[in-house]
């Protein structure tokens, strides 16, 4: 893992090459993280997998996460891996939601690392991220005319509520 | 004359019989309840796009007539295996191997000229 | 004598009402024969009760019972019990439930073994559509008999919403002995006498769908002694009285040894505890 | 337009209203779509000739269900789409809004052939977060129960597989031993599969009194079986042809796709986490990683069976050198205290309480952590923001990713190539389909 003064080297080293494109970096129980800027991680993402000093070819995973009600409400996250030097590095793109109700985009990284194809269909099918430069942006996993983003904060689990025998008649109040 | 013929119409007659029990016993006591999804073709669960005939590509054809050659050649072989122990026996078994050897060229030439490989 | 018969009664752990027809029972007559220790009266009487009564129907309902071909149909963990049902430990060949047939032209039984998402219900629904007209729907497991533990927007909760289910076989994944055993259920009602499900037993008493008002007490049960041939219980009326309760179910009596045999059975089984249903003093002296 | 080029098939009969039972929306759209993916384009200008059918969900050779939309010239596979979702449960939904206590039984039932590592990864995870350590017999107790689910998830990806390509007989070998590890997990957890066996914290109990033994003559006797199923179909021609040189990807085009496990080993690159990443103490154990050459199925047959000869090696060091000691940590704020300490202490009944009903407080922070399953890189993303319900679970599951693969393997190829594929690739649609 590159530890705290290496992952502040390498945020500072493409801050110099991409300017404004790292935000701010984490570093906790001994795994590394990158904040990039949504409009400029393909380049961030880029210069990490061709850079002669780093070279994080593999793209572990793609996936993302809603933390409602934090600002930047959606990171849609990277994670590189560097097979020789067994190192890992995480990318968060933070993703605002937008206000007018459109779909938040960002640029989709399938040239760079073919892996993403599926998982970022499935970031879409879920969050209703949409990712510019998709061969196939459509839903992965839920049914094709399926309304909703099911695994954003505010949308509900679902299920039936279950009235139990002869001592309810209505429906439990936990439910709600 | 019919006495010689009789182990055949019983052995044609017994098949049509047990072959059409069959038949008509499926048909008399299963239940039979169409409806209009069941009678579509089954792909896999999914409603059918197969909307229209479905056109064969040529290499299937040549398979095909491939099979037929050479399966029908065994069907040759079964009435000689009959006549086996007449009197010139060896006559027939030098008759039969000229008859698989001849075939065999065939096989050769088809071999050789790439119609076996599947393309 | 009286002894002997409670003992013999706690063999079956299930503690159904003891008939001729038990199978303990059918078994050690089975061995006697075997043996050749049934002589004349008893032999004609046991040849005869082996072979059935064959009206057309029962003939039917027997070769279908006892050749289900189920349709492969592994949704999800569950199918992974279903296939070790084939494997040799569990065996289902010895029921007649072991070819698994592709295609739904093929198949008597869909077994629904695993969760049921809702981009699958419709192809389910066609499979279940297309398959030939005896047939039957076992929900394996409990998510696809109820959901399960997945109460949310994306399974849906049981596979009775959109299939008339036969049988329900609890268990997340439910054992392959489990499974077997649901399908030795369908058997028999196929055959035409269902085990009564707890339902039938007590009326649903105690449940939303029982009208009669909630006394709590001993639970009346109805008595179900020799069930009506065609396997229906008559509607619940008023339910039984104490003393048509109490009357002890009557047994034909057993042979000299087998009784024996039962006997120096059911010694060695002492330690079967029987659990019997709350308040069912059926038989107690 | 030539009669000989396919139109897109769009529902000219219109009388194919929405009231068809089973009317699956899919099924139109996706027809029209296959038109749209850059390779049908340049297909269909070649004047080819393409049937495409759906080797749809219900499918005996598709491990589950599983839908590939094939477009197929003759036998040749010209283009193949997964399509996937038949039996998405959404377990990562149903985990937030569960506490971490609970989240255990849902992720064991994502990849339902590893659940043990599934558990790993998520408690792993959370001691991460916690910075809990656990001790060293819940350490060697977790990879004892990872490498005896190993042997198991790939006893059944082997009898499947032969069962595809014909040998119907290796199914029934391999469902023997298969029974014989879930008679050690039942007699260590109680449960055949999804024995929620680990716990945040280690092991939830001590192993019984016989399960050393019998594990000790399980692992005696598994190498003697493992050479009857080479003796079985590692000489039968059949096998052989169709799956020698048979669905070959590159190295280098296997790491772009992102594929990992045994897939990656058979194509020679020696990427094994639990030698890389010691995210539990195997570096303690002898064994070594099975590399292929050629990558094709042949080769990840082989990886496998050599795989599952190294988990017998592992668990039988495993069940030597086990050390004694508490099999759970004892911080009494995140594992339930033992039964008889309720009795006599009030910390313990207060603890005890406060776990049972709400569940342990893990501090705010993200983790991702990876493990090596049969099926490649498992990896829990956890994020967690100080209550007792997960934000976010993510699994980052192998089959979801390897299946990206199944494409560059078929294209070309013929149709019995692709179910070799197919069963090759052991996917695993709970995993895919979460």
């Amino acid at each position: 893992m590159p530890d705290a003064p290496g992952l502040e080297l390498i945020a500072h080293e493409v801050n110099e090459r991409h300017q404004g494109a790292i935000v701010g970096s984490t570093y906790e129980h001994g795994q590394a993280a990158l904040l990039a800027d949504k409009d400029r991680i393909r380049e961030v993402l880029d210069y990490l997998r061709d850079a002669p000093a780093h070279e994080y070819r593999f793209l572990a995973s793609l996936h993302a996460a809603d933390y409602l009600p934090a600002e930047p409400r959606f990171a849609v996250h990277y994670e590189l891996l560097n097979m020789p030097r067994v190192e890992r590095l995480r990318v968060k793109a933070l993703v605002p939601d937008t206000e007018d109700g459109s779909m938040p985009e960002l640029d989709s990284v399938v040239e760079i690392f073919p892996t993403a194809d599926f998982q970022e269909r499935e970031v879409y099918d879920f969050f209703g991220i949409c990712f510019r430069g998709h061969p196939d942006m459509r839903r992965i996993l839920m049914p094709e005319d399926y309304v909703g983003w099911p695994q954003r904060r505010d949308f509900p689990v679902g299920g039936e509520p279950v009235i139990f025998t002869n001592t309810e008649d209505t429906v439990p109040g936990w439910t709600r | 004359m019919l006495q010689s013929y009789l182990p055949v119409i019983v052995f044609v007659g017994l098949g049509i019989i047990v072959g059409g029990a069959f038949t008509i016993l499926n048909r008399v006591l299963g239940p039979s309840r169409p409806n209009r999804v069941k009678s579509e073709p089954y792909e896999c669960g999914l409603p059918t796009e197969v909307t229209r005939t479905f056109r064969f590509g040529v290499s299937f054809y040549m398979v095909a007539m491939l099979f037929i050659l050479f399966d029908i050649e065994v069907v040759f072989l079964y009435p000689v295996g009959v006549l086996l122990n007449v009197s010139n026996s060896v006559f027939v078994l030098v008759e039969i191997v000229l008859f698989v050897f001849v075939l065999l060229v065939g096989f050769v030439y088809v071999w050789r000229r790439g119609a076996l490989n599947w393309r | 004598m009286d002894v002997e018969r409670t003992k013999l009664r706690g063999l079956s752990p299930l503690d159904q009402p003891r008939s001729p027809e038990e199978l303990r029972i059918r078994q050690l007559r089975a061995r006697d024969m075997l043996r050749g220790d049934i002589d004349d009266a008893d032999l004609d009487e046991y040849v005869e009760s082996r072979v059935m009564t064959t009206t057309l129907e029962r003939a039917q309902n027997w070769a279908r019972g006892n050749s289900m071909f189920p349709a492969t149909f592994g949704l999800a963990c569950c199918a992974i019990e279903m296939m070790s049902m084939v494997s040799a430990r569990y065996d289902t060949a010895r029921f007649g439930a072991e070819v698994f047939r592709a295609s739904p032209r093929q198949a008597d039984m869909l077994i629904l073994s695993g969760r049921v998402s809702i981009k699958m219900v419709p192809v389910i629904r066609r499979i279940y559509d297309q398959m030939l007209e005896p047939k039957w729907v076992l929900s394996m497991g409990a998510c696809s008999s109820s959901g399960g533990m997945f109460a949310n927007y994306a399974v849906v909760q049981g596979a009775d919403k959109f299939l008339p289910v036969d049988i329900h076989i609890p268990g997340c994944p439910p054992r392959p002995e489990a499974l077997i055993y649901g399908i030795l259920k369908l058997q028999r009602k196929i055959f035409g006498e269902p085990d009564l499900g707890w339902r039938e037993r007590y009326k649903a008493y105690g449940t939303e769908e029982d009208e009669r008002p909630w006394k709590s007490g001993p639970l009346s049960v109805q008595r179900v002694g020799a069930a009506p041939s065609d396997g229906i219980v008559e509607s619940h009326g008023s339910p039984p009285s104490d003393a048509e309760l109490h009357a002890p179910i009557s047994h034909p009596e057993l042979s000299g040894h087998e009784a024996h045999d039962a006997w120096e059975e059911a010694a060695d089984d002492e330690r079967v505890t029987t659990s019997r249903p709350p308040g069912d003093r059926r038989g107690d002296a | 337009m030539n009669p000989t080029t396919r139109p897109i098939p769009e529902y000219a009969d219109t009388n194919r209203t929405q009231e068809q039972l089973g009317r699956d929306a899919i099924g139109r759209t996706e027809a029209q779509v296959i038109g749209t993916s850059p390779i049908e384009r340049t297909a269909l200008e070649r004047e080819e000739e393409l049937f495409t059918i759906n080797m749809g969900p219900h499918h005996p050779a598709t491990h589950g269900v599983l839908r590939l939309l094939v477009s197929l010239e003759g036998e040749v596979v010209h283009d193949l789409k997964p399509v996937m979702g038949y039996v998405h449960t959404g377990i990562e939904k149903s985990c937030e809004d569960k506490s971490y206590w609970k989240v255990i039984p849902f992720i064991e039932r994502m990849d339902y052939l590893s659940y043990f590592f599934n558990m790993e990864a998520f408690c792993g995870a959370t001691e991460q977060l916690l910075e809990l350590e656990i001790p060293p017999r819940a350490a060697w107790l977790r990879i004892l129960h990872l490498e005896l689910n190993r042997i198991h998830s790939h006893l059944v990806g082997l009898g499947t597989t032969a069962l595809d390509l014909g040998a119907i007989s290796m199914f029934w070998y391999c469902f023997r031993e298969r029974d014989k590890v879930l008679d050690l997990f039942e007699m260590s957890s109680g449960q055949r599969m999804h024995t929620r066996y680990f716990q945040v914290g280690g092991v939830a109990e001590d192993i019984p009194v016989g399960f050393a033994e019998r594990v000790l003559a399980f692992c005696a006797d598994m190498p003697e079986r493992i050479d009857q199923y080479v003796d079985l179909i590692d000489q039968n021609e059949i096998f052989l042809q169709r799956t020698k040189n048979v669905g070959v990807v590159s190295r280098e085009r296997l790491l772009e796709l992102g594929v990992t496990g045994p897939l990656l080993r058979a194509a020679g690159e020696p990427w094994d986490l639990r030698k890389v990443s010691g995210y539990l103490p195997y570096s303690d154990f002898d064994f070594n990683v099975p590399i292929g050459t050629v990558g094709d199925n042949y080769d990840r047959y082989r990886v496998r069976l050599t795989e599952m000869r190294e988990s017998v090696r592992i668990i039988e060091q495993a069940i030597e050198g086990l050390p004694d000691g508490p099999w759970i940590a004892d911080d009494r704020k995140v594992v339930l205290p033992p039964r008889h300490e309720l009795g006599t202490s009030m910390e313990a009944l207060i603890h005890h309480f406060k776990l049972v009903t709400e569940g342990f407080r893990v501090p705010p922070g993200e983790v991702y952590y990876p493990i090596e399953g049969p099926r490649g890189e498992y990896g829990v993303f956890l994020v967690a923001d100080g209550s007792a319900k997960p934000v976010r679970v993510h699994m980052r599951d192998p089959s979801f990713v390897n299946l990206q693969a199944l494409r560059e393997m078929c294209v070309g190829g013929y149709v019995a190539d692709l179910i070799a594929n197919l069963a090759m690739l052991d996917p695993i649609l709970g995993g895919i389909d979460r």
